[in-house]
């Protein structure tokens, strides 16, 4: 069902927890749905120096997650704003179709928390 | 890596003893057994063989028995089957909420086509009130179908009260059996019912093969429109060779129906009391009374994770469960079976089902106990539900989920 | 003694090749291809293969084929199906009278329901006028079902043409393909079919197991409700050993399709052409032009006997065939093919198919050629219609009996 | 499906044929049917000394002709009359259900052959 790099990022994902001092936190998703996706954003000089995630769903929104804040890393906020849901499936080698609705969301959620950033930061 | 397989109520692997008996069908003995030469005869026997191994499971009698494809056709064999011969008789049906797809897609299809379904509530337990079967009933019921055995939760449903109800106002009275058969004792006379169903590979039969007792005179529009087969009541050329392992199966299931539930009720004991003296915050989908659950089968919802990541990741350590998650269902929302409990939502989507067989043992229930705290753990820890009083936004964002 | 299996087109043993395909999913392969975990991944795969060989046999994608039971529940998918989603469209069948029973039986129960069902004729050799059809076209047509092959004369219909003519009208098409398929090309796009069924145990799978071509974009209603399998168009838990194993027959049907079928045409002409110089008094049923009948196939009908007693007397030689009679249809009724065909009744219940298939040899070819003639010659003069002219009651007694 | 003493009496009927000198003939049956029975009679004395069949059917159907040929030789007239289709399936260790009705007339084809052996000869 899951790729290989869906497998990999689910059974070891990369930058779970939280920031404690995080200055940008974003949610997504709702639990009668079963997924909840939330994203904790270090930003300093327009660059994201660090994300973790925290999130519970399925192993394609685990995934996601993971994989999203490995591609966020280093980039800035515009860039970052750029990632799209189907660019984290891609690098995932693909999701199911059943999973590209519901589970494919932690992109939004790392939009979120960069809205979330700039609304406190200005 | 060892495989640990804590999934029966989903399927069986099929018995050695079984397989022995079909493969002659698949090699020499591969005659249709409406033909009237050597290759037909060779065949024909087995077909009967196998009616009488069903029946006696049961306690019926071998002509009460019709050979389908599997649970699911039995269910819509029996519902509108039932549905089209009783037409003058009424238009309505009683069932349940948390019954099979099986019999709540095909109710609801009655539904388009102008019938009224009654799905009567069940409590928190899962369990039904007889007093509301009672109330449900009219002037115009043509069936009653409740399952015996759940195959999410295990609980089961008081079959022979329900019977005598549906004597006592004469209507028809199925039960999907899928689950039950082969587990439980099932007695079509003790329990008064017209027509039930049994699918084979929850037994130790292969996938594909099943059948629907219909008690002697019940009337049936035909669902397999044909030929002669199953002495017209179903068309279709015979899985011969699923047939004779279906009668074997049954044979078995009968012969060991006691030492079974004996050993596989004590695992089960063995792991539900595991799991509840390690694991904190879960809990118990179903009835907790142990004798009105199969002895096979325990839902347990973990809080705060979700059922197909913890699936997958006691997939890793090779044990196969199984979860009423939306993800897992094929649809976006949680089982149905957790909705009519009241089971808060992201609890369904964290219930998690282990169904034990005749194969597991001891080893493999500890096995599990090992890894599983640990498992619920890591994922807890990765969820933003977990411990969320402590986290930077606070609980507000998590209103939907209430607690245990 | 040797058994001589000349019914192939009742049912055809499992090929070696096929059986070796299918055990691994009775043994360590047991999981429910719906299951997320490695017992279910380890199967999935074998679902998605066959769906891949079957489309490629008929020049179909693998998404339009769903995996059913058998051939005849393919059948009633399609009709009901159709019927059932087409209902403002129209409520007209168009079909022939000389369709299998799941298909008669299924247009019958329709018309029971309150559709109108056009049963064209055939003529003498069982061949369809495509005039007839197209004049029964109405705008309330919603649906064409002509078999590709009959299964008792072999006769052809000739369905690209009526391809033609459904999509002219625009009418929806379905094919019985249950005797065409692995015996025949067939290609879907070519005959502009869409709907088309196979049965398993006709090419070498197994007994209880089929699958229906679904033209992508074709509008059916569920015939059998309940889980999300095969998309949510067949409920059901996936029969996955005789998928895999119908998967493997339709990869070797199309690998040997021309091998096969001037090796058995060789053997059906040396047959044909044996009894017509050996058995006096004798008549073909189907086609005589033998490029409109199936290479495999040969239906003839021996003056004065009846059908069963010819076969069981060559059954004392170990050869299997079948026949049109009365005495193996499980009616009262001789075949309603050779009725269509307006073969005189006796002449009708003594009707004998001969049906070859791959592990068929020019030795058992004439084993048959040697027993047959003495034994029709045998029962012949057991007949009270046999040189009847000569009894001491002269013939007219048997006014009933047209002779030849 | 056939009974043993079914496929003994079908693969080796007794008494096929015709008597050229019969003194009573009876056929029961029609082509439709798929089952057509004729039995000749040589009644000497009241009792039948000699009993052939010829048929036109099914197994069932010459199984019982040839059954009631071996039943009925040596009895009187009122005896046969009185042997049934019942008696004769009984005789060959029963038929299958679906044999019952149609194939399963030998003795009324011989109940016909004493009509009209006692029609003739009064
Ligand atoms: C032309 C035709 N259609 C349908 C069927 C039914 O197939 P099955 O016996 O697999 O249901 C058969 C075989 O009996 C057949 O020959
Ligand atoms: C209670 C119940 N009914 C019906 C079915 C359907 O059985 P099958 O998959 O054989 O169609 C199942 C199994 O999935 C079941 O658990």
């Amino acid at each position: 069902m899951y790729t290989d790099k869906v497998m990999d990022h689910f059974t070891n994902p990369r930058n779970v927890g939280e920031i404690a001092d995080a200055n940008g936190v974003g949610e997504v998703g709702n639990a009668s749905c079963g997924d909840i996706m939330k994203i904790f954003l270090k930003v300093e000089n327009n660059i994201i120096k660090d994300v973790k995630f925290k999130t519970f769903g399925c192993g394609a929104a685990i995934a996601t997650s993971s994989m999203v804040t490995e591609m966020a890393i280093g980039k800035t906020i515009e860039e970052a704003l750029e990632l799209s849901n189907q660019a984290v499936a891609e690098a995932l080698d693909g999701l199911p179709a059943q999973k590209m609705h519901c589970s494919n969301l932690a992109a939004d959620a790392l939009h979120e928390a960069i809205k979330n950033y700039i609304a406190k930061n200005n | 890596m060892k495989h640990i397989y804590l999934d029966y109520n989903a399927t069986s692997p099929v018995r050695p003893e079984v397989l022995e008996v079909m493969l002659p069908f698949y090699k020499e003995q591969f005659g249709n057994p409406s033909s009237v030469h050597w290759a037909g005869r060779q065949v024909s026997g087995a077909l009967e063989k196998a009616r009488e191994q069903v029946a006696t499971l049961i306690n019926a009698s071998p002509a009460e028995i019709v050979f389908v494809s599997c649970g699911s056709e039995g269910d819509n064999m029996a519902i509108k089957g039932t549905l089209s011969a009783l037409k003058n008789r009424g238009n309505h049906i009683i069932t349940t909420s948390v019954e099979h797809p099986a019999v709540l897609e095909t109710c609801a299809a009655m539904e388009k086509d102008g019938y009224d379904v009654t799905y009567l509530p069940v409590d928190s337990h899962g369990e039904l009130d007889l007093a509301d079967l009672e109330k449900a009933i009219t002037a115009k019921t043509a069936l009653i179908s409740v399952m015996w055995a759940n195959n999410e939760t295990g609980t089961l449903f008081p079959i022979e009260e329900i019977g005598r109800i549906a004597k006592k106002y004469n209507i028809r009275f199925h039960t999907d059996a899928v689950q039950a058969v082969g587990k439980i004792p099932v007695d079509v006379q003790k329990a008064n019912v017209d027509l039930l169903v049994i699918s084979g590979h929850k037994i130790g039969a292969p996938k594909g093969v099943g059948a629907i007792y219909i008690r002697r005179g019940t009337r049936m529009t035909q669902f397999m429109h044909g030929g002669h087969q199953e002495r017209n009541r179903r068309a279709g050329t015979q899985n011969v060779a699923g047939i004779a392992g279906l009668g074997k199966a049954c044979e078995l299931a009968g012969a060991e129906l006691d030492s079974y539930s004996r050993r596989v009720r004590t695992l089960r004991d063995r792991l539900e009391d595991g799991i509840f003296s390690q694991v904190p915050e879960i809990k118990l989908n179903g009835t907790p009374f142990r004798d009105r659950r199969l002895p096979n089968t325990l839902n347990v919802s973990f809080a705060y994770i979700e059922g197909e990541s913890l699936l997958l990741n006691l997939d890793m350590f090779g044990v196969a469960a199984s979860s009423g998650s939306a993800c897992t269902s094929g649809s976006l929302e949680p089982s149905h079976v957790m909705g009519a409990m009241c089971v808060e939502v992201t609890l369904a989507h964290s219930s998690t089902r282990f169904s034990l067989g005749p194969e597991t043992t001891a080893e493999e229930i500890d096995r599990v106990l090992d890894v599983l705290p640990a498992t619920v753990q890591r994922l807890r820890d990765m969820s933003p539900l977990y411990n969320c009083g402590r986290t930077a936004e606070g609980c507000e964002t998590c209103e939907t989920v209430r607690r245990l």
